[in-house]
């Protein structure tokens, strides 16, 4: 069952992302007067890079990669969707915290192994992004970790089904709304674009990624929608005990996502770094200062 | 921190236009920068000296692909002037209402340009959209959508047909039903300001000096403008003003962008409205044996992206014995677009680049 | 989805993903660009049959050579088709790049842009429509399907005659060659 | 406007001569060795805008015309004279053409002298980087030279590439 479990998982998660990967597609051409792609889009996108000639620069390159996608299937093992978490007995939010940072570290490999300038920049600019989110992001988990008192986000989940979803108590809705703030940079969309920045740095850390690279690197991308919202409806919006339902409170929250995605130019990773600093963290700091003294 | 070299250009997602610029980087600043054209050089200029008068339209219009109609009509009006011939007053009106049509187009192109830049996908394509209305009514007038030839010495190939002004105002009335949005959406944007406000700016001293005109000279706050300083055309018939912002930087450009198509299109309605009857064009020699008289001439319109100037030498032969275009992104894209790089971040090249509108074929020629 | 559609599929997987995911390389190499935002946006919507543009040439797999090209533009062309992935598929748009067009007496453009690399299929006119571009990728789309899109192949078979052209316009190229002989 | 500054011109200069047309566009004739201080007289008299540097081959009388058309920055409320453009023309002998760079006086020239530099092989003394502009290749003849056959000239190269993979099978 657990050997189930553990396949499930990462194989749910590739699929809900590569649908929004086609969906963040659909819904934008909308937005724009467009008819847009089919659905399955990006799937043929992913089959045709499989299937192209790759060109590698070495192992480190190889490696890279396959780490930065390695780290975001990790992460999806310790999140629960909706009843379904294969590693719920271990760990839990603080290995999440702990992986999120590998995907860049991986993308770093592979781009200095590219020797690819814009590739550098983009690196650069995504580690510089990771710090601006991963700030108040800590402060939201520990809100919510000081709140019910636990680092397992099963249990976090069951507390909210027991009640009711952290973001409808009073404390924690600044702590959601701080997380709502950050999720745009979480999955690398706009107003915080600025890793891959096509118009900028033609694409960042994937410039010099062809083929099944390219591949690996949208697979990673799709997986870091997921995780995204799959945290922000785990911790804060009571998860749900089928994945249905969660599959479902993910498409809303997704559907907000993209319109904000739509609606926004791309930030300058200075002011980018500049708002995440202020107004996130500050609302994030808030909101666990009032967990912590309320809590008592 | 070391410097880098950084090429951006010319297989470039943010370059619009086959154009290169070669920045030395020092982090993310911009310590040098060097524009490197010449990738749509085509010897224009030589070419023409080697067709006749007549036959230098078509080669005349690809000089510009984003706005071809204000070259057209630039050397027809330096052929006007060798030739000594007069232009009939409806032909001055529907010149004036097709260069304000082909203005709006430009700056509608432009806005694509500038808005996916910065990533702002949605505004780009409805920006897109609109522009494509327009060549819908490009194409009833002229039979084409790109290129149009349109302007000949002497007037214009052909009357408005049955119905175009009933239309062109309908498509107007559609592109302008819009601004609202466009200034919820852009405009008026908090991130689209925190993104242009106080940068690529270019002071009115290095404006003048540089030889910037167009949009760049009227952000610093003065109001050079062709259409009033050397009137042509019909454009001294109706009262219209010339935008223009005090703060020099890409934000002010492109709001003088918005206002000049609210302007141009107020301006149609106008000139619609005061359009005289009469005949289209004046009767020239038979184009194909046409000598014109020994002289020169340097004559200027102003195109959507500023002085557009042609310096144009007859010898009394069959073809043209030397043309020379001044082109306005010639000054902007070389001089003043290396002067404002300078300081800036990596991600605002093509933001300052666009917002000068930089367009490299008319550099190169 | 159509059942003689899902058969090719289920058939060669490959070659349909090929025919249905084409990522054009932006590269404004001449006057025809104006024609693609037009295509890509709001009033033709190329992504519809899976054409988009592409940040960087290794993302790619369709190169539009979109009019005129330069000498100096050649040079970078032929960079970008080198750095694309294979299989890759060359499209010349507007009348320039076959014969080169009303340039035909310039000094500073080429004339047959497939004596430079190969070309799998033409766009005629000055400017094409955007509907044009949509009859060139539907045609791609048959020559894919039966294999006839095969200028990558041709390139490696007769490299050394592309390179030797290359280098008789453009002087000794300052990269290697990218099938070096045996 | 453009009369009483012939007059001063006239004044100041003593080599030079000058015509105004119908227009009242007032065009100068100076020497290559004057230019420099003319240049630098008009723009101090409000010819502050330098909009082109153009250049023309005289084939036929053995020089090379540079032609520098100077205009002024204007506010359209300024409705006195002095809107027409002028024209700064000198000849250089089509053998050996040098010319001194204006850029001190006006920084914009210097992409047009370059551009001249390439396109007809004048050489500018003074100019910082006198390196190619748009050429690819390099031309025995400058290729706007009136003597450089562009027709002959594609004949020669273009025509001269082969077609690829002729003769052999289909793949």
């Amino acid at each position: 069952m657990q050997v189930l479990r553990l396949i499930l998982s990462p194989l749910a998660a590739l699929v809900i992302g590569i649908l929004f990967l086609g969906l963040s597609r659909k819904f934008m051409a909308r937005i724009q007067w467009r008819y847009g792609p089919p659905l399955y889009q990006p799937l043929i996108d992913i089959l045709r890079l499989f299937t192209q000639r790759s060109v590698s620069h070495g192992v480190v390159f190889d490696l890279g990669i396959i780490l930065t996608l390695a780290a975001s299937f990790v992460i999806v093992l310790f999140l629960p969707f909706g009843g379904l978490c294969p590693m719920s007995g271990s760990g839990g939010l603080l290995v999440v915290l702990y992986m999120m940072l590998l995907a860049p570290l991986g993308m770093a490999l592979t781009a200095g192994e590219s020797a690819n300038p814009n590739s550098s920049i983009g690196i650069s600019r995504w580690f510089i992004l990771a710090l601006g989110y991963e700030v108040p992001l800590l402060l939201v988990l520990l809100a919510v970790m000081t709140r019910y008192d636990t680092i397992s986000l099963v249990e976090i989940v069951a507390a909210q089904r027991s009640h009711t979803s952290s973001i409808a108590t009073f404390p924690l809705v600044l702590s959601g709304v701080a997380y709502l703030l950050i999720m745009p940079a979480v999955m690398g969309l706009r107003p915080f674009e600025v890793v891959q920045a096509p118009q900028e740095i033609s694409s960042g850390p994937m410039a010099e990624l062809g083929g099944r690279y390219l591949a690996m690197a949208t697979v990673q991308h799709a997986l870091s929608m997921f995780i995204g919202i799959s945290l922000f409806v785990n911790l804060l919006w009571g998860g749900a005990s089928n994945p249905l339902v969660f599959l479902l409170k993910m498409l809303v929250m997704f559907a907000l996502v993209l319109w904000v995605n739509a609606a926004f130019p791309r930030l300058r990773i200075d002011q980018a770094i500049r708002f995440l600093w202020r107004w996130p963290t500050f609302v994030a700091f808030v909101g666990l200062l009032l967990v912590v003294v309320i809590g008592d | 921190m070391r410097e880098l070299d950084l090429y951006f250009g010319p297989q470039h997602l943010g370059m619009v236009g086959n154009f290169s610029i070669t920045l030395t980087v020092e982090g993310d600043r911009i310590m040098r920068a060097a524009a490197n054209p010449g990738y749509l050089h085509r010897g224009f200029e030589k070419l023409m000296e080697l067709r006749s008068w007549i036959k230098d339209f078509p080669l005349v219009c690809r000089m510009n692909v984003v706005e071809p109609d204000s070259m057209e009509m630039i050397y027809a009006m330096g052929v006007e002037k060798l030739a000594g011939i007069e232009v009939p007053e409806r032909a001055e009106f529907i010149r004036s209402i097709y260069l304000e049509m082909a203005r709006v187009g430009s700056h509608l192109f432009g806005l694509w340009a500038y808005a996916n830049m910065l990533g702002f996908d949605t505004v780009a394509q409805w920006a897109m959209y609109h522009r494509d209305l327009l060549l819908d009514r490009f194409e009833e007038l002229t039979g084409g959508r790109v290129y149009h030839i349109y302007i000949w010495p002497g007037g214009v190939r052909r009357d408005f047909p049955e119905g175009f002004e009933e239309r062109l105002v309908e498509t107007l009335h559609a592109i302008g039903g819009c601004v609202p949005d466009y200034d919820a959406a852009f405009f008026n944007n908090p991130i689209f300001r925190e993104r242009a406000k106080g940068v690529g700016t270019v002071t009115r001293e290095d404006a003048l000096a540089m030889g910037g005109t167009g949009q760049v000279m009227r952000a610093t706050g003065m109001a050079y403008d062709i259409r009033k300083v050397d009137p042509y055309a019909a454009y001294d018939r109706v009262p219209w003003e010339v935008p223009t912002r005090e703060d020099g930087d890409a934000y002010s450009r492109i709001q003088i962008v918005r206002d000049e198509m609210i302007e141009s299109v107020h301006m149609i309605f106008n000139l619609l409205d005061a359009m005289p009857q009469g005949p289209v064009y004046e009767r020239t020699p038979n184009p194909l044996k046409w000598r014109i008289p020994k002289g020169d001439a340097y004559v200027r319109c102003e195109s959507s992206r500023g002085e557009l100037g042609v310096y144009i030498l007859s010898n009394g032969g069959e073809s043209p014995h030397r043309v020379h275009f001044r082109t306005p992104s010639y000054p902007h894209g070389l001089t003043v677009l290396e002067k404002a790089l300078v300081g800036e971040s990596i991600s605002d090249v093509g933001n300052i680049m666009i917002s000068m509108y930089v367009v490299a074929p008319e550099i190169d020629r | 989805m159509d059942r003689n559609q899902l058969i090719k599929w289920i058939e060669a997987p490959a070659k349909m993903a090929h025919k249905y995911s084409l990522h054009a390389v932006y590269f404004c190499t001449g006057c025809g660009i104006i024609e693609i935002p037009p295509a890509i946006t709001a009033r033709w919507d190329a992504e519809r049959f899976g054409v988009l543009p592409a940040a960087t040439p290794r993302h790619a797999n369709l190169f539009l050579i979109t009019g005129y090209v330069s000498l100096k533009t050649l040079r970078a062309i032929i960079r970008t088709y080198e750095q694309m992935p294979e299989p890759k598929y060359s499209v010349g748009f507007g009348s320039c790049p076959i014969n080169g067009g009303m340039y035909w007496d310039s000094y500073n453009t080429i004339k047959h842009l497939d004596r430079y690399i190969p070309i799998d299929g033409w766009i005629a006119g000055c400017m094409p429509r955007p509907e044009a571009i949509f009859v060139a990728v539907t045609h791609l789309w048959t020559l894919i399907e039966k294999d006839m899109a095969d200028g990558y192949k041709r390139y490696r078979v007769h490299y050394s005659e592309y390179r030797a052209n290359q280098e008789r316009i453009l002087g000794a190229l300052e990269w290697p060659p990218l099938f070096p002989k045996e | 406007m453009s009369d009483s500054l012939r007059d001063r011109l006239e004044v100041v200069f003593k080599d030079i001569s000058s015509e105004v047309d119908v227009d009242g566009r007032l065009t100068v004739h100076a020497n290559p060795a004057s230019v420099l201080s003319v240049l630098g007289f008009l723009k101090d008299d409000g010819y502050d805008y330098l909009v082109l540097v153009s250049c023309i081959d005289w084939i036929d009388e053995g020089a090379l015309e540079v032609v520098y058309v100077l205009s002024r920055y204007l506010d359209p409320a300024d409705t006195d004279g002095g809107r027409v453009p002028m024209l700064l023309k000198t000849r250089v002998p089509r053998e050996s053409p040098v010319l001194a760079s204006s850029i001190e006086i006006f920084p914009v020239a210097e992409p047009h002298e370059r551009e001249i530099h390439e396109l007809f092989g004048i050489r500018f003394y003074g100019h910082p980087r006198l390196t190619p502009l748009f050429l690819e290749r390099e031309y025995e003849v400058p290729p706007f030279r009136k003597d450089f056959d562009t027709r002959q000239y594609v004949e020669e190269v273009f025509g001269n590439v082969p077609p690829v993979g002729e003769g052999t099978q289909a793949l």
